[in-house]
């Protein structure tokens, strides 16, 4: 157990160094400067090159790199210069709404994925069945800023009854959520629906079945637990593309959590602050895949964390 | 022969296929008595397992008995209810599948499959379960039961698993059990192993007990009676020294040759020539009739019935007598 | 939950008037790095005050009672007694003092304002003198963003995070670029505020926004989209109050490169545009077709013969020029540049179309355009400017000087004028010296003046004494709900 | 005409290829008759409907369908916001949108087939170095990196295939991977190298043809996925310049408009999704047939 | 094609030992399973050899050690006397035609989008020069025939055929490239009775008027008996007997084999209900961690303390029939 949290540690901080590495390869061969964007339109050439040497860009970029990294080892990104505090406290701070927005559209998503999906694996094959498939595929095949705007213009304009802005209520989560989740349903129902009927059709199924069981318990106890082992991994990638997806959600109905905050920044060549949001985002995608494995154990005992 | 523990009569499955029925198994008898073993052989596709899974009741997908009464302790159970099915299953019949690894669920302890039986047949506790499931590990022979109750199954050996299963299917001290290839999966030792607790076990309970095999040296070895399938259908039935000694059937006399034997000597075996036939198109006549080397004209007209050639022991062929004399000519 | 204390559409008397404007609060360091973003400024006025205002285009006091000039290059203020920062104590002249040596001394964008200060006494507590290296006749308008904090603590770490000012509200909570929750001040030297709060949400989508307001969720927003101002206008418990704005769309050309370095040239493409229509249909009420360089409001600003649409002259022009077969040429600008920019981009594109004058339409991301921009490497660019201080020499002296260089642009008459117009602190005479400047500045045709944004505000019924203003900065300190 | 004749004992050619099309269910008729449609219309459309970015009309701004515009031309789909014909636009807009998918896939597809095989295949260091490559790039949400990327690089056609692009190649590198080490181990692979066949032999005949069909459909899933992450960059600002009309532009211009200008966004957004829909239902069909075995 | 001498050993195997590194995440070793643990045969032209064990005692490692499938860790693999290991690429390249393997599995074994005609052309096309390309289609007619198959097949995919048949193109492809040695891998137990008939029947056909020698691995002893001239007995990676037919079937040495052959089911067995067979206890150990001494011992009836200590050679005693057994029973 502890060489495999060990080794998956070790995979991780691989993934951490490729990010870091890939956002500062981007971020500094991209057009554009923070010294210009920072003292604006109206600033002398010598104030520009007074602040980019403050900001150290001047730097040859292999020692900008280094010297990063070091920063970075330090959990120091540096300040951010939009808004004046040290970049990591302005990602965190908007790190919970994000997580709490992507939790809440994680359990949308698992409970109405789940029931559409058994819904249909009963009854595959049935014109209810399609209808559900299509159904999917359609909530996918939209963009989800068009999704969003909708439910906005439809529950909050037209109907009145849920708020269209991040107001600290309960209410208000329930919308951007809903955004976030809808695209998601029927893709994890579709998921379902073929992990069940694929169960279904094991030989074990057919054992409880022959020990006189009931369809409940041959259901819910044998064959929804093996549904759920390759799924887990999935959502675990799944609460991946909400923290991602959230970019677009949190913009429609100014959730004020970290995806915005990254669209902001990467405008502004807020290097400081997008390298830290890159950072921190995919060091919850490693968490978040570290626990997946986890569970993925605990549900699956044939993989074996000694040698996985 | 005491009582009569299951009655086949006249079974018929076919399967809803895109290209039309598929007659899977057409018009089936025997019975099965307490504590008698009646083996199933046949090839690949002859119908065995579908045999064998209606008389449990798990009537496959897409699969609908045309025809026929199965009879179990004197009880028709062709028309029963889910319920009154479940309340058969593991009560009074029980079943044991090929691959031991598949048939358990690989994300549930074995002590919990185990248990399992106890708990919704028999409403017991947890801990009770768990103590009779711990009694039945050892007399099925797993060694440290009480340890390896909470192992998943994929920590057990091929043959361990089949154990287990057979403990399962044992738990409520069912009358008949059906082995549907139960030691194919496993090595030759093992199946030793296992053909012998499954004997103990028949012979200490008085089970009937129905076990379902490609290999006629298996069936040798473990079986009163033998049924043979072909295409469908029994075409041979008796006790095991009556067909290997002196098949009935042309078919049942073509496996035979086409065994390597310590006494063949290396000779070129005697193969059955030509395929199975198709069963969603069987020939007229005998379903055997293209690759039978006794076939003559009557054969390829009239599909024969099962006759009696004596107490239980009966083959569907036309010219049954010319085939048992004919081993006796043919192998002196 | 994130988001703070709001409340949904539905809560009752006791919750903050949620106030959201159209661009997002980074930073409330009044002298920092966004110190000019006017959603910055929006937020400062509330939380702090300045030692003089605008009344109109009239510096107005605030913090100082009176200011007089015992000589050109120095002022001398007085300040009000008794006004008091947040935490309870004294503003002093030694604030003021702190205040704006910071100022002078930041990085941010208002360095330049401050580049002619020579120093900052403080004689006695309630008098602040400043003196100049060379008269300074924008001083007072500067004054309007120099924004006076606490001396004592404004070096505290985190103190920006919940800053303390003398302003009408006091900060309560603060996430950047998401939400600024505001109370009133206890007392404030002309009255404290009647509201239970004050909420400043930033909503960066506008139909959103204008969702939040149909359903209450908002008590006030502004800008108004232009195509949503006719909208709103027959909804039941909305108002709309406009105030011409000091924002205005400007189209430079690139003086200094072929074929724009000739006049004819840039006044063909004058001609070519039918500027009313195109501003009429996009924007309605919501913008006027601009007569200078400077929008109206702006003090300074003095209006000018419109060019005529008239196609054909523009084409003879154009052939005059040399370029009978017409020109290809680019126009940059950033997306969100302003209201319908890229609508107001492929309008004129269009038009030019129609005089042969080809455009390659290049919408550039906003860090690329400014580096293209300072960079000169451009054709024609299109940009909403803001003249944040309400002064011409915050647009034309600061833009248009041939050292400033920001078009290619170069006249050594137009030089003289506005640094003269600078350096003068006599206001009449400023007046007419920028009325001279956008004069010349129009009849070289250095840019198209397509039109000047009105400062659009739409309110709930139940916000009373709200003043709509032409900087996008208003006031809560007065507003009351009913 | 030439008649349509089949060779008995083989299999395949035309007769049974119409036979299965017949046989396939309505939707999949559905499916592929709308892709079909909206493929000729790209085809054709900028002859019937020619779109110019630069021929904006505003006093035929936010039109509803139908009406007639100031030239006397009648716009069925209405005006957007500078005057333009929606139909025109959604026309034009398809060829990018199309473009744009099918160029980032094919891109993306061949940049993860070459890796994939090469990863699954020969296993090992080179196995290790694309795995690990690819987990670094899936420690990245791909939306953030396109974001980051497509902010990066500033917003145009060739951009946007490049963002998008990178952040598909991991996806289709690892069914390909898959895949090829599914068939590696398979014994007519075994039988081949036995035989003393090539490396390159084996790849090209042996593994590559397993890769295709899941390659493929990967690929019609990803064409749909690609046009919905084209239209959030283009609502981002990120995507296409406005300057090229894309569907992704189009529905992202007209969100403002989605209470008083509906067809704005809503007809490009009824098409992308009609036609995402219908490529999502030819790829489960194709996931359904594409194993060899299943053709018995 | 000559009828080769049949004492002349065509395959030789000296103290092989095949192991497989598990790999655990990047790159990291896991340990190593010693599949084949050291084992010596020998296989003369034209014969053939039966290798018999339970499931993962390494008979399909040894298969694919001498095919070059996987590459043996130690000993060597001679080829008519060749070392394959030391052989240039190129000639290792040539040697690969005189060996072939055909597999258990015939659904498996043949490249599902490649017809029968293609599938017997590919060896030819790998190998340029063995048969021009206008024989081609004469020599698919005339392998296919010899397999028992019709002309007409050659146009079909393997889907299109039944497993015997399939098994037939599986050999008749084997046959394509004119190899000396064939090493089945459990190449009949997939297949029904009677159709395992008629491939057995094939194979000594084929041996008979071709002259190639077979490796035959199986876990049926009644089959091995059927078509074997010798052989081997594996348990757990090693040879533990090996001998002529007939004296490995009527004096079994070692205690293992006694107990395999006691074990295997016959038609027979109707005959003595109550035969005294032995049945083994507990299951084949694990190659990862292989008991000391002789591997057997665990499960042995006889074992003492020697055979904990001490790793039993495989000795030749008096006959042409090795053991590797302390306490063997005399012949
Ligand atoms: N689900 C199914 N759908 C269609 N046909 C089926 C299905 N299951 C079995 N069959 C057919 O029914 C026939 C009998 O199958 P069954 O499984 O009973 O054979 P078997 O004798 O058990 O063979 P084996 O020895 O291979 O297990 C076969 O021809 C098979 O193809
Ligand atoms: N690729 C591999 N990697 C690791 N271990 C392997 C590999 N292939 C085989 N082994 C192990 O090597 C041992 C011998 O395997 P091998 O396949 O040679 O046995 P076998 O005698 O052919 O068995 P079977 O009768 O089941 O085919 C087994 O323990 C097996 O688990
Ligand atoms: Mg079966
Ligand atoms: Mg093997």
């Amino acid at each position: 157990m502890t060489a495999f949290v060990g080794r998956r540690l070790a995979q991780a901080l691989l993934q951490i160094w490729g990010a870091i590495t890939i956002v500062f390869i981007a971020l500094r061969v991209l057009p554009g400067d923070p010294a210009e964007l920072i003292l604006g339109s109206q600033a002398t050439p010598e104030q520009l090159a007074e602040l980019r040497a403050e900001l150290g860009l001047d730097d040859p970029l292999p020692a900008q790199y280094i010297s990063h990294l070091q920063d970075v080892v330090r959990l120091d990104f540096g300040d951010s210069w939009r808004q004046g505090v040290a970049a990591l406290d302005a990602c965190l701070e908007r790190l919970g709404p994000t997580l709490v927005l992507s939790a809440w559209a994680m359990i949308i998503t698992v409970v109405l994925g789940f029931v559409a999906g058994s819904y249909a694996a009963r009854h595959a094959n049935t014109a209810i069945d399609h209808l559900i498939s299509v159904t999917s595929l359609v909530g996918q095949a939209l963009p989800p800023f068009w999704i969003g705007i909708m439910l906005s213009l439809i529950f909050a304009r037209m109907l009145q009854i849920l708020p269209s802005t991040a107001d600290g209520s309960m209410a208000s989560l329930l919308l951007p959520a809903l955004t976030l989740a809808l695209p998601f349903v029927g893709w994890l129902g579709r998921l379902v629906r073929t992990g069940i009927l694929e169960e279904m059709n094991q030989d074990y199924v057919r054992t409880a079945h022959a020990k006189g069981l009931s369809h409940r318990v041959v259901f819910y106890i044998h064959v929804l637990r093996n549904t759920l082992v390759p799924i887990v991994t999935m959502l675990g990638l799944l609460m991946g593309y909400f923290i991602a997806n959230g970019v677009i959600v949190e913009v429609i109905f100014a959730w004020p959590g970290i995806g915005s905050l990254l669209v902001d920044s990467i405008t502004f060549r807020d290097y400081a602050v997008v390298e830290a949001i890159l950072t921190v985002i995919t060091l919850c995608y490693i968490v978040l895949n570290l626990i997946v494995d986890v569970l993925y154990a605990y549900l699956d005992p044939r993989i074996q964390l000694e040698n996985a | 022969m005491t009582g009569v523990l299951l009655q086949v009569d006249d079974l018929a499955v076919e399967f809803d296929t895109p290209k039309g029925p598929l007659r899977a198994v057409r018009g089936v008898s025997f019975q099965v008595g307490e504590g008698e073993t009646l083996a199933i052989v046949g090839e690949s596709g002859s119908g065995k397992s579908v045999t064998a899974h209606t008389l449990m009741g798990l009537v496959p997908l897409r699969a609908r008995i045309v025809s026929g009464r199965v009879t179990i302790e004197g009880r028709d159970v062709t028309g029963l209810s889910d319920k009154e099915w479940r309340e058969l299953r593991g009560e009074r019949i029980a079943m044991i599948f090929q691959d031991p690894l598949s048939a358990l669920n690989p994300s549930l302890t074995v002590g919990y499959q185990i248990a399992e039986m106890f708990r919704r047949h028999r409403r017991l506790g947890r801990k009770e379960s768990r103590r009779l499931a711990v009694g039945l590990m050892e007399q099925v022979g797993i060694p440290d039961a009480e340890r390896r109750l909470d192992d998943h199954p994929h920590r057990f050996s091929g043959g361990m698993r089949q154990r287990v299963m057979i403990a399962i299917a044992l738990a409520l001290d069912p009358r008949l059990l059906i082995a549907d290839e139960p030691t194919t999966a496993l090595d030759v030792t093992v199946q030793a192993q296992i053909l012998r607790l499954l004997r103990q076990r028949q012979r200490a309970d008085r089970l009937g007990m129905i076990i379902i095999s490609h290999d006629l040296g298996v069936v040798a070895r473990a079986a009163d009676r033998v049924a043979v399938m072909y295409a469908g259908r029994i075409v041979e039935t008796g006790t095991v020294a009556e067909v290997y000694e002196r098949p009935a059937h042309p078919y049942t006399l073509g496996l035979m040759r086409a065994v390597p034997t310590p006494r063949d000597g290396g000779a070129p075996l005697e193969a059955i020539d030509g395929q199975p036939p198709d069963l969603l198109a069987p020939p007229d006549g005998c379903a055997f009739h293209p690759r039978c080397p006794f076939a003559r004209d009557k054969c390829r007209e009239v599909d024969p019935e099962q006759h009696e050639l004596g107490p239980r022991r009966a083959s569907a062929c036309h010219f049954a007598e010319e085939v048992m004399t004919g081993v006796h000519t043919g192998h002196g | 939950a994130p988001g703070g204390s709001g409340t949904g559409p539905a809560a009752g008397g006791s919750r903050p008037l949620s106030a959201a404007f159209y661009q997002a609060i980074n930073d409330l360091d009044p002298h920092g790095a966004s110190a000019v973003d006017e959603a910055s400024l929006l937020a400062n006025r509330q939380i702090y005050d300045t030692l003089v205002g605008r009344d109109g285009d009239k510096p107005a006091p605030r913090l100082a009672t009176s200011w007089q000039q015992p000589d050109d290059k120095t002022w001398e203020f007085t300040l009000r007694d008794g006004v008091t920062f947040h935490d309870g104590t004294k503003l002093t002249s030694a604030d003021v003092k702190a205040s704006l040596d910071r100022l002078a001394k930041s990085d941010g964008p208002q360095k330049p304002l401050w580049s002619m200060i020579d120093t900052i006494e403080a004689p006695d507590p309630l008098t602040v003198r400043i003196t100049t290296t060379a008269p300074l006749g924008t001083l007072l308008a500067n004054l309007t963003l120099a924004f006076i904090l606490p001396a004592a603590r404004m070096g505290e770490a985190g103190f920006f995070r919940k800053p303390i000012g003398s302003g009408p509200f006091a900060v309560k909570s603060f996430t950047p670029s998401a939400q600024l929750l505001l109370e009133p001040a206890k007392s404030h030297w002309a009255g404290a505020s009647k509201l239970p709060g004050l909420r400043l949400p930033y909503i960066p989508e506008a139909s959103t926004r204008m969702t939040s307001l149909q359903n209450g969720e908002v008590d006030v927003t502004w800008i108004i989209p232009p195509d949503e101002l006719k909208r709103l206008q027959g909804v039941d418990g909305l108002r709309i109050e406009s105030e011409p704005g000091l924002n205005y769309f400007l189209t430079w050309f690139n003086c200094g490169r072929e074929p724009f370095s000739d006049p004819r040239v840039r006044r063909a493409l004058h001609h070519a545009l039918d500027l009313k229509s195109i501003v009429s249909n996009l924007y309605g009420d919501a913008a006027t077709v601009m007569d200078a360089p400077i929008p109206p409001a702006v003090f300074g600003h003095a209006p000018q013969q419109p060019y005529a649409y008239d196609p054909d002259l523009a084409k003879k022009e154009l052939a005059e020029a040399g370029h009978a077969d017409g020109i290809k040429t680019s126009l940059m600008w950033f997306k969100d540049t302003g209201p319908l920019a890229t609508e107001l981009a492929q309008s004129i594109i269009s038009a030019w179309a129609k005089v042969g004058v080809i455009v390659e339409p290049q919408q550039i991301e906003k860090a690329a355009w400014i580096k293209r921009l300072t960079a000169l490497d451009w054709d024609i660019e299109l940009q909403v400017n803001t003249v944040t201080t309400g002064d011409a020499d915050y647009t034309l002296g600061r833009l248009y000087t041939s050292e400033a260089n920001r078009m290619g642009y170069k006249n050594k008459e137009l030089d003289g004028i506005l640094t003269e117009a600078r350096t003068t602190s006599d206001q009449e005479r400023r007046k007419s010296l920028y009325g001279r400047a956008c004069e010349i500045i129009w009849r070289d045709a250095v840019g198209v003046f397509p039109a000047a944004l009105a400062a659009t505000y739409g309110l709930r019924s139940t916000v009373q004494q709200f003043v709509p203003v032409a900087n996008s900065q208003p006031e809560f300190r007065a507003v009351t709900t009913s | 005409m030439t008649a349509v004749r089949t060779t008995p004992g083989r299999s395949g050619g035309p007769a049974p290829v119409l036979r299965r099309l017949a046989a396939l269910p309505l939707r999949a008729h559905l499916a592929i008759g709308t892709v079909l449609v909206f493929a000729v219309a790209g085809l054709l459309g900028p002859l019937i409907k020619p779109y110019d970015s630069a021929r904006t009309s505003p006093p035929d701004r936010l039109l509803p369908p139908g009406a007639r515009l100031s030239d006397g031309a009648v716009a069925w789909l209405g005006t957007d916001q500078v005057g333009q014909d929606i139909l025109a636009e959604v026309l034009a807009g398809m060829r990018t949108s199309l473009t744009v998918a099918l160029v980032t896939v094919l891109v993306g597809g061949s940049v993860g087939l070459f890796l994939g095989l090469v990863a699954g295949y020969f296993g090992g260091w080179a196995d290790g170095i694309i795995s690990r490559v690819g987990d670094i790039q899936l420690a990245f949400p791909s939306l953030l990196l396109a974001i980051l990327l497509a902010g990066v690089l500033g917003p145009s056609m060739v951009n946007v295939i490049i963002a998008l692009a990178v952040t598909r190649w991991v996806i289709f590198a690892r069914v390909v991977r898959g895949s090829a080490i599914a068939v590696r181990d398979r014994e007519f692979v075994d039988s081949a190298r036995v035989m003393g066949a090539s490396h390159g032999r084996i790849l090209l005949h042996y593994i590559l043809p397993s890769c295709l069909p899941p390659l493929l459909v990967a690929a019609t899933v990803q064409v749909g996925l690609t046009m919905v992450a084209e239209a959030s960059l283009s609502f981002l600002g990120l995507g296409v310049p406005s300057s090229q009309a894309s569907w992704g532009s189009t529905i992202a211009e007209g969100r403002d408009y989605l209470a008083s200008a509906w067809w704005i966004a809503a007809v490009p957004g009824a098409a992308l999704a009609l036609v995402v829909v219908s490529i999502g239902i030819l790829g489960d069909l194709l996931r359904d047939t594409s194993d060899p075995m299943t053709e018995l | 094609m000559s009828t080769p001498v049949m004492d002349e050993p065509i395959l030789e195997l000296d103290d092989l030992v095949t192991s497989y590194r598990l790999t655990r995440g990047i790159g990291r070793s896991g340990g190593e399973v010693r599949a084949v643990a050291g084992v010596s045969l020998t296989v003369r032209a034209g014969e053939t050899v039966g290798l018999v064990g339970e499931s993962g005692c390494g008979k399909s490692t040894v298969a694919r050690t001498i095919v070059g499938l996987v590459r043996p860790s130690s000993g060597r693999v001679l080829f008519e006397g060749r070392d394959l290991s030391t052989l240039p690429a190129q000639e290792m390249r040539l040697l690969r035609q005189d060996i072939q393997l055909i597999f258990q599995d015939p659904y498996a074994s043949l490249n599902p989008r490649m017809t029968v005609a293609a599938l017997l052309k590919e060896p030819w096309r790998i190998h340029r020069g063995l048969v021009p390309r206008e024989r081609w289609d004469e020599e698919v007619r005339s392998l296919l025939d010899r397999v028992g198959l019709r002309a007409e097949h050659a146009d079909r995919y393997p889907h299109q055929f039944s497993g015997g048949q399939r098994q037939r193109i599986a050999i008749a492809r084997a046959l394509a490239v004119r190899p000396r040695l064939i090493v089945c891998d459990e190449s009949v137990s997939a297949l029904d009775v009677s159709v395992r008939a008629q491939i057995l029947n094939l194979l000594k056909d084929l041996q008979r008027d071709l002259g190639v020698a077979y490796l035959f691995i199986s876990h049926d002893l009644g089959v091995v008996r059927h078509i074997c001239d010798r052989v081997a007995v594996m348990y757990l990676g090693k040879i533990v007997e090996v001998g002529s037919k007939d004296s490995v079937y009527r004096h079994p040495s070692h205690p293992y084999t006694q107990a395999l052959l006691s074990a295997a089911p016959s038609l027979d067995d109707w005959r003595d209900d109550e035969r005294r067979e032995i049945v083994l206890g507990g299951d084949v150990p694990s190659p990862l961690s292989p008991p000391s001494g002789c591997r057997f011992r665990t499960r042995c009836w006889q074992a003492q303390d020697r055979c904990r200590e001490e790793e039993p050679a495989l000795i030749e005693r008096d006959t042409d029939h090795p053991v590797a057994c302390h306490f063997p029973a005399p012949s």
